[in-house]
């Protein structure tokens, strides 16, 4: 059942609002304006979104919202229009992206209230807000596209926000152009899937439309569209081998990390994946493909966060982690699992980088945790938050994150992906030691907090303190819409998707029992490790550092991926640029020939200049005999 | 054929006088009455009888301005500086005197008049591009001021020369602009026609005249004028107290003599064609060819030749007030900064009339074309 | 126009402009300019061309040539003196212009002017007459005159404005110091 | 009767001398005199013909050609002062550089 709904276009609308009122008036109108605009659009925005929200689950199952706009272009047969569309996938993620997304708008009125550029930070924060919003409401891929590349945009904005550090400035670079690869990837995927259908007489990339001709892909054709669109995905969602730009994204504001590079941009492939999941039950291999990327990234990124000193990089490499679970979990065909861990995700690691900026906040811009410790006497909510978060982020039964990881651990082995699922299953004992590392450092043992910061030391403004509080309360709670099997309402939030993804469908029984104690039982050692390392025998982590060198620094380095790419791809490109294009062909070839050609042209003019003396009258007397040339020439008309 | 040449040849003939008699008139008005106009007693030696005063007349001071002054002028040195141009500094005040002159040929004096059975147009030349004719004359006459200020190998008289030239050529564009709105008022470039349809009245008692119609133009017209014979307020190239005499200053005797009789000549020629574009010309309101035709229907009967006559009669009438009026002006105001002179003519006449002209074309157009 | 006044008129014109020509006082090749230019007017008249006759001696002789004689002032030229150019180059000169000369003078050979004479309409040549072609025939060729007469105003302007800008204000400030000075 | 030709080989005339004065002078004010000889000369064959066929065009021309002449005069005159600004001089012989 399809409804028109136009108030959807206010939930675009809104932010849009915000960002030219802060544009063009934030900085006349001063502070307290844009503290009022900048977070007050996104709750209206969630306001309306609620509205459609609850409007869905009133209707029967399957239901969409949707709102037509205008017919964009125009080439040919193929024309694009724009629509805006709320079904059951996208209704979850503007729940997502405009709830978190307002919290985290609140937050940021706390967190920047010292910042000089206010109104120039919520024009970019509601930009991005505006184009995630475009990409989640797209009935279609074109305008997907324009909000992927908006997102990237504003990404790319707000990681060099404060751009005279020339370090940001290349930081922020670094994420747009890697980010370029993936979209170029997209872009391909999307011309692939134009071809295919265009082939056979469908122009249109309407979501709706495509899935009902998704039997016009044969295997080739999706395995090709679904790896192009994955490439984009691995761009966005900072997944082996593109997830290089997140860590160094972390350089931006902190609210920025909690929602852009937590929250909700990162997360956009693996929305794009469910919202594609059509195409990708058609091409298994590249199914297969998704889920190894996923596992691999998770596995590779925790092992990464195991010795990071930056509270922040931990957070970054749990977050590249975390979004590898969830392609592990979408492409084992579980796309509602990988969905419901985008929720939680969203909530807790939301909440995490909102604590860890109440942190940096506190301690005035600090965020080596070798310098903290001891902190939860003087940040209580925040130690407290961090603590709900944390075990929610370490799949502790109860908690949110245990829900969703739980059923992505059993998609990925009853797909048949054992090696996969064991991964997983390490990864989640890995999370739980570096998640409970980070706490430990931070909130216990003895303070080796810096003397100078000790007094600047003080627990976040209530503007940053609520936002934390309704995210625990979420990071809490947010798991039980989808519970095992059997279990009071069961897995709702599954069946509430499985009209738009479709239903998970098994190829190896298992005891979802068994496979949730191994995966709890590694997470518990995982934080137990991690109690003994950092509480118990506080020593033990530097001999270890010391006895494994290698290793340590292998890890430290973030196994010299970075140098890797620069080896492989940088060096030889310009080498290539300089040594081949610029000297070779540019230099020699090309400028040989425009200055031989002007050599050429400067010798003959030398001879040829002596007839132009610049004598006016010279000029003239030529000219005079052209004129008894031509006069000659009618006279000899007329005579004859 | 030559009777009618004959008489344009004599009508020509009394036209220049009648400019260079009001030239002597205004020479006199000169002296005298800016002397009236100061308080002082002015012109009052060479007084050869003392008849006057033996029958208690004021001494007018005639003989002395009218005898003794031209006598002197014309009989003193011809000096030409060393390192002039001699040919040119000869030729430079006849150059300046000249186009006036011929200028006066155009201007209708009277109606036609029919004497003997011959119809004889009061106007020497009865050309019908005549207003073409007047700014063509008008501006041949910068070169006589302009070669005489640079022939004279004098920097105050190359100054004046230059200042002149600048001036008239400034108001020259004003004086057109003015001249272009009356004739398009008119519709026609013939000045005798010009005054023809000044004849009758409006409201059964109003008089035709253009300065109704045209009442910017006329002051326009007026100003430009002024400027052009360059006299006070508008005397920067003389500039007695900068410039000594600016471009007449190496002129001495008979040469420096045309060239103040330029300036008068200028002076009446301006009143004239007022008269002509703005007064009415010969017309007297409410005279038509066969007599009066009083407002309250009162009728007078008068014989065409009397007509004809009273006309040119009313003709030298206004053409004298108006320029008593313009030694007036000459007596009561100040000069203009040089800057001043400019901007006025730039930034106030030039613009003036082309506002002129656009809403003159305006009502021409809404009201249906010209008469 | 009777053939006496030609001939006056033609020899004028001749002899002014061979006067333009050979007189060494750059005023006075622009006073015998002026002479030909009132000259050629009254050809013009003469052939019942009377407006642009007219025009002629306003624009012409009247507004144009009174600029020359500005900028002759301006440059303030001392009198040149004994020979300019070389000889060879005057004969070649010569020549060409003979060249042409005898051209021109072939070409318009009676039996070469195939020109029908055609009556004059009543009012030919007169305002009513040119304005009736002008605005009419000509009226896109006469507003983008008017265009080229703004550009050239501009053109002019730009060219022989003495000083830039930030001239033109160190100047005026170092007048007005002076002027304190003073 | 004037005849056409009389007036069309005076203009030719004064259209030679414009050009010998062009060659010859080294003054480019003279140099520019000549060039309005010219101009008159060609005006004065437009306005010849013209009127000898009965029509209009040719004084329109000459109209035009006024209106081009003053614009050049302006110009040229412009040009005229700022050459002799920055070289002192206005004879064409030592104004070879065609640039300032």
């Amino acid at each position: 059942m399809n409804v028109e709904f136009a108030a959807l276009s206010l939930i675009l609308v809104f932010p849009a609002l915000g960002v030219l009122f802060n544009l063009f008036l934030g900085p006349r109108l001063g502070r307290s304006a844009v503290n009022v605009v900048g977070p007050g659009v996104m709750f209206v925005a969630f306001a309306v979104a609620t509205w459609a929200f609850l409007s869905i689950l009133a209707m029967p199952a399957g239901s969409a919202l949707y709102c037509p706009l205008w017919r964009w272009l125009e080439a040919g047969k193929f024309h694009v229009e724009l629509g805006l569309r709320v079904d059951a996938l996208s209704g979850v993620m503007v729940m997502i992206v405009t709830g978190v997304g307002a919290f985290i708008h609140l937050y940021s009125v706390g967190y920047m209230a010292h910042d000089e550029d206010y109104a120039r930070f919520f024009t970019y924060l509601n930009l991005f807000a505006f184009s995630m919003l475009i990409l989640v409401l797209a009935d279609n891929l074109v305008m997907m596209f324009v909000g992927w590349e908006g997102v990237g945009l504003c990404s790319y904005l707000l990681i060099a926000f404060w751009y005279t550090n020339p370090e940001f400035a290349y930081n922020g670079r670094k994420a747009f152009i890697v980010n370029r690869i993936g979209d170029a990837g997209f872009l391909l995927g999307i011309f692939t899937i134009l071809a295919t259908l265009a082939h056979h007489g469908v122009w249109s990339l309407n979501f709706v439309e495509m899935q009902a001709h998704a039997d016009m892909f044969d295997v080739t054709a999706a395995t090709a569209a679904g790896l192009l669109l994955f490439l984009g995905a691995t761009g966005k969602s900072a997944q082996i081998p593109l997830y290089v730009w997140l860590p160094d994204a972390m350089v931006g504001p902190t609210p920025v990390s909690a929602l852009i590079h937590a929250a909700t941009m990162v997360t956009a492939g693996v929305y794009m994946i469910a919202r594609m999941n059509f195409l990708y039950v058609l091409a298994p291999d590249a199914m297969a493909v998704v889920a190894t990327i996923g596992g691999l990234t998770a596995f590779f990124a925790g092992t990464i966060a195991i010795v990071q000193p930056d509270i922040k990089k931990v957070l970054a490499y749990s977050t590249i982690s975390q979004l590898g679970y969830m392609f592990l979990g979408v492409g084992s065909g579980f796309f509602a699992a990988g969905i419901f861990h985008v929720m939680t995700h969203a909530f807790f690691k939301g909440l995490l980088f909102l604590c860890a900026g109440s942190v940096i906040h506190g301690m005035g811009g600090e965020q080596d945790m070798n310098k903290m410790g001891a902190l939860r006497h003087k940040m209580p909510i925040t130690f407290w938050t961090m603590l709900i978060a944390t075990l929610a982020i370490s799949a502790v039964p109860g908690f949110s994150g245990y829900f969703s990881k739980d059923l992505i651990l059993e998609g990925a082995y009853e797909s048949g992906h054992f090696w996969l699922w064991l991964l997983g299953a390490i990864t989640a004992g890995i999370t739980g030691f570096y998640m409970f590392r980070l706490i430990f450092m931070t909130f216990f043992g003895e303070s080796r907090v810096e003397p100078d910061k000790m007094h600047h030391l003080h627990e976040s403004p209530p503007v940053m303190t609520i936002p934390l509080i309704v995210l625990a309360v979420l990071s809490a709670i947010g798991g039980y819409v989808g519970l095992p099997e059997g279990l009071l309402w069961g897995d709702a939030f599954a069946k509430f998707l499985s009209p738009v993804v479709g239903n998970f469908k098994p190829a190896v029984e298992a005891s979802p029992a068994m496979l949730s104690l191994v995966a709890t039982s590694l997470g518990m050692l995982g934080i137990l490790l991690a109690y003994i390392f950092y509480l118990r025998m506080p020593g033990l982590p530097m001999i270890l550092a010391w006895r494994l060198k290698g290793l340590y620094e292998l890890l430290l380095e973030k196994y010299r991926i970075d140098e890797l790419y620069n080896l492989l791809i940088t060096r030889p490109l310009f080498f290539i640029s300089d040594y081949i294009l610029n000297r070779g062909i540019d230099q020699t070839l090309i400028d040989g020939t425009a200055n031989g050609a002007g050599l050429a042209v400067e010798s003959s003019g030398e001879v040829a200049r002596r007839a132009e003396d610049g004598n006016v009258q010279h000029y003239a007397f030529v000219y005079l005999l052209g004129v008894i040339a031509i006069v000659g020439y009618y006279l000899y008309l007329v005579v004859k | 054929m030559t009777i009618e040449l004959v008489v344009g040849a004599i009508e020509a003939i009394l036209m220049v006088l009648i400019g260079l008699h009001l030239s002597i008139f205004l020479l006199y008005f000169e002296r005298k009455g800016s002397a009236l106009i100061q308080d002082r007693v002015g012109a009052n030696r060479a007084n050869i009888t003392g008849i006057g005063q033996k029958l208690g007349m004021p001494n007018l001071g005639i003989i002395n301005t009218l005898v003794a002054d031209p006598v002197k002028l014309f009989t003193k040195e011809d000096f030409v500086p060393e390192g002039a141009d001699h040919f040119i500094h000869g030729l430079a005040p006849f150059l300046a005197l000249f186009p006036v002159l011929i200028t006066f040929a155009v201007i209708p004096f009277g109606d036609t008049i029919t004497i003997a059975g011959h119809t004889f147009n009061l106007q020497a030349a009865g050309l019908n591009a005549a207003a073409l004719y007047l700014l063509a004359t008008i501006g041949m006459g910068v070169y006589g001021v302009a070669l005489g200020g640079w022939a004279s190998n004098n920097r105050w008289a190359l100054l004046g020369g230059i200042r002149a030239t600048a001036q008239m050529i400034s108001y020259e564009i004003a004086m057109g602009l003015a001249l272009v709105a009356v004739i398009m008022t008119y519709g026609t470039l013939d000045l005798q026609a010009m005054v023809r349809s000044q004849g009758g009245v409006w409201f059964g008692f109003l008089p035709r005249w253009g300065i109704l119609v045209q009442p910017l133009a006329f002051i326009l017209f007026l100003t430009a004028g002024v400027a052009e014979s360059k006299r006070i307020p508008f005397d920067l190239p003389e500039g007695e107290s900068e410039l000594i005499l600016g471009y007449m200053v190496e002129y001495s005797g008979g040469k420096q003599a045309a060239f103040m009789f330029t300036d008068f000549a200028e002076q009446a020629l301006t009143a004239m064609l007022l008269v002509t574009f703005f007064l009415g010309g010969w017309q007297i309101p409410w005279l038509y060819r066969d007599g009066f035709h009083f407002p309250g229907g009162h009728f007078l009967a008068i014989a065409p030749l009397a007509v004809s006559i009273l006309g040119v009669i009313a003709f030298l009438i206004k053409v004298v007030i108006l320029c008593a009026f313009l030694g007036l002006v000459r007596w009561s105001l100040p000069r203009f900064r040089y800057d001043q002179l400019m901007r006025l003519g730039w930034k106030g006449l030039v613009p003036l009339g082309l506002a002129n002209v656009l809403v003159t074309a305006f009502i021409i157009v809404a009201t249906g074309g010209a008469h | 126009m009777p053939p006496i006044l030609f001939w006056f008129l033609a020899t004028l014109s001749v002899v002014s402009a061979l006067g333009v020509v050979l007189q060494r006082n750059p005023v006075h090749c622009l006073l015998a300019l002026v002479l030909t230019l009132l000259a050629i007017a009254v050809l013009f008249i003469g052939q019942g061309a009377v407006v642009v006759g007219f025009l002629q001696a306003i624009v012409y002789a009247g507004a144009i040539m009174v600029l020359f004689l500005f900028v002759i002032w301006l440059l303030n030229l001392p009198v040149v003196t004994g020979s300019t150019g070389r000889l060879a180059a005057k004969l070649l000169g010569a020549v060409g212009v003979a060249a042409l000369l005898a051209e021109l003078e072939v070409f318009w050979v009676p039996s070469h002017l195939q020109v029908k004479a055609a009556q004059h309409a009543a009012g030919y040549g007169a305002i009513d007459a040119l304005s009736q072609t002008l605005f009419s025939e000509y009226l896109i060729a006469f507003e983008v005159t008017s265009v080229l007469l703004l550009v050239a105003v501009v053109g002019a302007v730009a060219l022989a404005r003495r000083t830039t800008d930030a001239e033109v204000q160190s100047q005026a400030g170092n007048s007005s110091r002076t002027e304190k000075a003073a | 009767m004037v005849q056409l030709s009389w007036l069309m080989e005076l203009s030719a005339a004064i259209f030679a001398i414009g050009v010998a004065g062009f060659l010859s002078r080294r003054n480019i004010l003279v140099m520019f005199m000549s060039i309005e000889l010219m101009l008159n000369a060609v005006n004065l064959a437009f306005v010849s013909l013209g009127s000898r066929m009965g029509t209009m065009d040719g004084q329109v021309i000459v109209f035009f050609v006024m209106t081009v002449a003053a614009a050049e005069a302006a110009v040229g005159l412009a040009i005229i002062i700022s050459i002799f600004r920055n070289r002192e001089t206005v004879n064409a012989d030592d104004l070879t550089l065609l640039k300032w």
